[in-house]
């Protein structure tokens, strides 16, 4: 469904998440699905104009098709969620003959989120990913903590981070943009090794580890065990991490964690995010997504801004000096 | 399948403890909803967060001419409770129609109605196009207790509707499950709804009495849903053909397709 | 106000949180409301009969008295709040003028709950405290993510922690509780330490670290930037790092984040807590926390439960074989 | 100082888009209360989760004999908006009474009371308690237009009541502080209840015209709260004599001894 969009409001809203890369991303808007709540781009086509999104991101890939976890895989905890799909997805090679093909007609950019568990596959990908048409950029998710890579993710470590991210950019010329987790210690020492290893950007957050116990059947409520953590409880840490990122990073930040608003995305973006991706929200409201293109708009235009440029980073000192950390 | 605000026009009260809701809804979803189809219903007002996901509920009824549509909502926890406490005349937030429909074969003249609890939605729904098909229907359908069993006026005239009990107080004193052998050979579909204990009784007695793979069943299965349009993986059943969702492929399974 | 209790279950609820601890730390039940969140145990008397409670931790002290960060120090976020108050307290000489004097004559026991930036001021304290009439076990706050301390708190650091710890268990007899920083990479490498440099107990979590912007003012909604995160929308994360800490350390765990009710304490108790403490929903519901015993004992009753213990670790296979870890 | 349910009896709307909310109370909270006080109400439903916190509304008025108390509700946000959602009949979680009380000085006899928006609600109260002590009142009102105000039938019939809107469609064309001057010299104290910016003028205002310290002036101040009772230490005002909380030690203060 590619329809002619109608805007509603004046101000710029492009952003360029991969302006130091030859193939660059430009997003003609700042609004993006993250990845695991959209999909592949075609589950939300009955009901939004995904064209006119600024981008989406896919369900997170791996090199071998996944079954995922067993049942039951979420569940509702207060003003949030626990999932634990465990990566159910057709694998590098089924993605690729079965996606980008329809993709390739699509005017909205699409970014192909991958996770593995070794630093060679996470590379095999990329490079597998590097020169198939419809494919408009890689997010690296270091950070998925469904996997079992010995409990202890790559997005943890910043000698992992910058390994993985190394590696990527060597196999593909294609824009990566690289999704932190939460879970880091000091996320501002992962963003920085990752951008010195050669991401185009960074994303974040990914979900924190949760869990939730039925008193009825003293088990956890997610048959995992533990689950990710997403939706508007986690919007604080993320809020103050998407700030502490872009305290000390150059490259564009990507934020997310609780985003169902245009006040939310807002937050992000005066934290110093050049683009927001929407999670967990798309599932209650996915009316939401073009709803929020138009209500960025319409505030940036009341707000006397030209472009969305003029409240990035807004609440943080460091987009005064850029590169210094006010943290 | 899209979003919309309903208003909601009538609330009445049925089942002892559950609500009949009626709202409106746009006309293209009404003319397009089919038994087992169900609707996702935000539980919240929208800026507050809590319950945070939808609640989906299958269709009960639907009125194309008057534009409304019915669900029966039982009020288990927070997000049932907070819709049954809306007044008439105040917004309703829906997404449908999502989910596949039971499917009535063609040559199919005798069709079983299993329904347990709420279960009975989707059930009368499907009632109501057997009979406008001009099609022979028994429904079944059990409860703790008389007071919370559908009223008769609730059905059509034209269907045999068969209730059990179990304290006895109307109908049948036992497991609706229990009545169910007796319709085995009659019935050249089964279609059944309710609560999990309830598939595992119906399984044990179709399995010990049915002939073969006749009659065959379908089952609305539930699982707790995110998206409800296939993009969460969340609400996977497990079948012989694997993994598939309860929210596309679903909520109707056949009942020996299922990896129970 | 010392009434006597009308005790509506039979179920033994008793606990003691310093077993190896010749001064033991014995309550009558297991539930207790969090520091900064009740106060000195005087606020709330008004509104219940804080001598039912199995003990209460005060707000926490420093070694010199604090007037605490500016306003505004709290704001509400999605199920939950963030709040940087800063440490306002009289000081620990203050403080022990002041308080231990009443809670002598109280049927409750008090925990002091005590927080400094350098070793050597923890253990003073600690010395201080140690032989004040009134006082039944000190909580160590190695957490407390609002003090400048480089930036970096001593809970998310395993020597530190236990260095820490050590400076107390030296300076006290008292029971001594330590409590847990969910800010760290591996709460259970922290857990262990501490365990090892010879806490009595651990308690956990502490708030996390978030920020909330208004994008109308463009600032930080907390005048401190940062604040911690608490409320029933942590409370997946913290049920998680309970069941990680119970699966690895031998000492009572003592839980708590988000608890608003029996279903929540319960889910503590069946990841392994031995007690609980309560924050923020005493700030909506005072009453709950009198409550939260008597639904306790009679949820206990009513699962054939003779006593707390029967479902302490019920939900984490580690209590069969306690002591390995699981996760 | 206690928890309550309260019942709703009545709801009537008033100032343009608030309501006056009465619901049933102890008796000995109703005979307790006092001009300045306030009550926190629980804006949720006590198992869902957002909003989180209690809202603070002062005291509008009390019938200890009919055992019913009233407060004046703006539905600025999320919380305010859950309560005038109340239907009567439902039950509203109350916590009071909370915080200091105007305070009369004995040998007052004129007393001027400022109010802009919802700020009315506890001069209200004061005015009635004045009244019934035989002093002479003033109480000035502040709203955006006419149907901002509070209706003059609220206001007991020996006080003078004169309204300022800021369109000019009743009373004087303006501010309400612009009135101040006026009543300074007559007046033995002063009691003010608004939003910041009213507090901002009434200052300067005040301190351009009075003569020293008299009349002094009591203001009622607004912070975000989280326990009401002191324990949380998240409402402090800072004020001459070190930080103080707004819900114990106020929210009234002295406006002389307020680090503005
Ligand atoms: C396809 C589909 C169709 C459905 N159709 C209907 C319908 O027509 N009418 C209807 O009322 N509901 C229906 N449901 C269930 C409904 O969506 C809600 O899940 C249910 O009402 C509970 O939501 P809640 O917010 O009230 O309870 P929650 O607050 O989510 O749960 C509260 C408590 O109730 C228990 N509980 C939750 N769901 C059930 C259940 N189904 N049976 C027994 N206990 C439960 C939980 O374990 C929990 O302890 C359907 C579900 C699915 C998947
Ligand atoms: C001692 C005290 C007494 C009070 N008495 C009353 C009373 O009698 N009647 C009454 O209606 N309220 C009174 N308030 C304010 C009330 O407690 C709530 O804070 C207010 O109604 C907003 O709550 P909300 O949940 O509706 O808005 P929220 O959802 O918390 O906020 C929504 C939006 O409204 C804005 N907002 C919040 N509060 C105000 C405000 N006071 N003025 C302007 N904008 C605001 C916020 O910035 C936010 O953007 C009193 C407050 C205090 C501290
Ligand atoms: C059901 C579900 C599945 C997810 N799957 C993935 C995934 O495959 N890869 C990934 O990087 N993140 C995944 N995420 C994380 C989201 O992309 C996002 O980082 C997180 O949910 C926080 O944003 P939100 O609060 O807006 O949901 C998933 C989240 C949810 C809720
Ligand atoms: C207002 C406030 C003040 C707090 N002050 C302290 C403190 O002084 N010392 C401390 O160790 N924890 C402090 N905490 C953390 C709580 O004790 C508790 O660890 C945390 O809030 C999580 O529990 P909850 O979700 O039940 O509130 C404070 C929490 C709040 C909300
Ligand atoms: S509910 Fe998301 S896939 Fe079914
Ligand atoms: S609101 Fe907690 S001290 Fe005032």
């Amino acid at each position: 469904m590619v329809t002619v969009e109608k805007q509603q409001y004046m101000a710029d809203l492009t952003v360029d998440l991969a302006p130091s890369n030859p193939r660059e991303l430009v997003l003609r808007n700042p609004v993006i699905p993250a990845s695991g709540c959209f999909g592949y781009g075609l589950e939300y086509s009955p009901m939004i104009d995904v064209q006119r999104l600024g981008a989406f991101v896919c369900k997170g890939i791996t090199p071998k098709v996944r079954s995922g976890n067993p049942m039951p895989r979420i569940t509702e905890t207060p003003s949030g969620m626990l999932n634990a799909i465990g990566l159910q997805n057709p694998g590098i090679d089924g993605f690729i003959r079965k996606y980008p093909p329809t993709w390739e007609h699509w005017r909205v950019p699409a970014i192909v989120n991958i996770s593995a568990e070794s630093v060679e596959d996470y590379a095999m990908m990329a490079r597998k990913l590097d020169d198939v048409a419809g494919i408009a950029g890689i997010e690296v998710n270091i950070s998925c903590p469904n996997i079992e890579a010995g409990g202890f993710c790559f997005g943890w470590d910043a000698r992992m981070s910058e390994t993985v991210t190394q590696a990527v950019r060597k196999a593909t010329t294609l824009p990566v943009i690289v999704k932190l987790s939460p879970g880091a210690l000091d996320i501002m020492e992962i963003a920085s090794a990752v951008e010195g290893a050669g991401a185009d950007a960074v994303s974040l957050i990914n979900t924190l580890v949760g869990m939730t116990i039925d008193p009825r059947t003293r088990r956890s409520k997610i048959a995992n065990l533990t689950g990710g953590l997403s939706g508007p409880a986690v919007k604080p840490v993320a809020v103050r991490m998407v700030y502490q990122v872009a305290s000390v990073v150059k490259i564009p930040v990507v934020g997310m964690g609780g985003i169902s608003g245009v006040q939310d995305a807002l937050e992000f973006f005066m934290a110093g995010a050049s683009a927001v991706q929407v999670g967990t929200a798309v599932f209650s409201t996915p009316s939401m997504l073009t709803r929020l293109i138009d209500e960025l708009g319409m505030w940036l235009d009341s707000n006397g801004c030209t472009s969305l440029n003029g409240i990035v980073g807004a609440a943080n000192p460091a987009f005064g000096t850029r590169g210094e950390s006010t943290f | 399948m899209r979003e919309f605000q309903g208003i909601i026009t009538a609330k009445h009260p049925v089942m002892g403890d559950s609500w009949l809701m009626t709202f409106t809804a746009p006309t293209e979803v009404l003319h397009a909803a089919r038994a087992g189809q169900f609707v996702n219903v935000l539980p919240r007002e929208r800026a507050v967060y809590d319950p945070l996901l939808r609640r989906p509920f299958s269709v009960y009824g639907v009125a194309p001419d008057e534009g409304l549509m019915t669900i029966l909502v039982r009020p288990y926890g927070r997000g049932g409770g907070w819709i049954v406490d809306r007044n008439i005349g105040s917004e309703i937030d829906v997404m449908g129609l999502l989910g596949n429909r039971f499917d009535i074969a063609p040559r199919s003249t005798h069709l079983l109605m299993v329904g347990g609890g709420v279960g009975a939605a989707p059930l009368l729904m499907l009632a109501r196009e057997a009979v406008a098909r001009k099609l022979s229907v028994t429904y079944l359908l059990g409860a703790a207790n008389a007071g919370a069993l559908l009223e008769a006026s609730e059905i059509p005239g034209e269907v045999e509707y068969v209730v059990a009990t179990e304290d006895g107080s109307a109908g049948y004193h036992g497991f609706v499950t229990d009545l169910v052998p007796d319709y085995l050979q009659w019935a050249d579909q089964v279609f059944a709804c309710g609560p999990g204990p309830m598939f595992e009784s119906l399984r044990s007695v179709v399995l010990a009495n049915r002939m073969g793979k006749r009659p065959s069943v379908q089952v609305s299965v539930e699982r707790t849903m995110a998206c409800g349009v296939g993009a969460c993986l969340g609400c996977m059943v497990e079948t012989k053909r694997g993994m598939k969702t309860s929210c596309v492929d679903g909520p109707v399974f056949d009942m020996d397709m299922v990896q129970w």
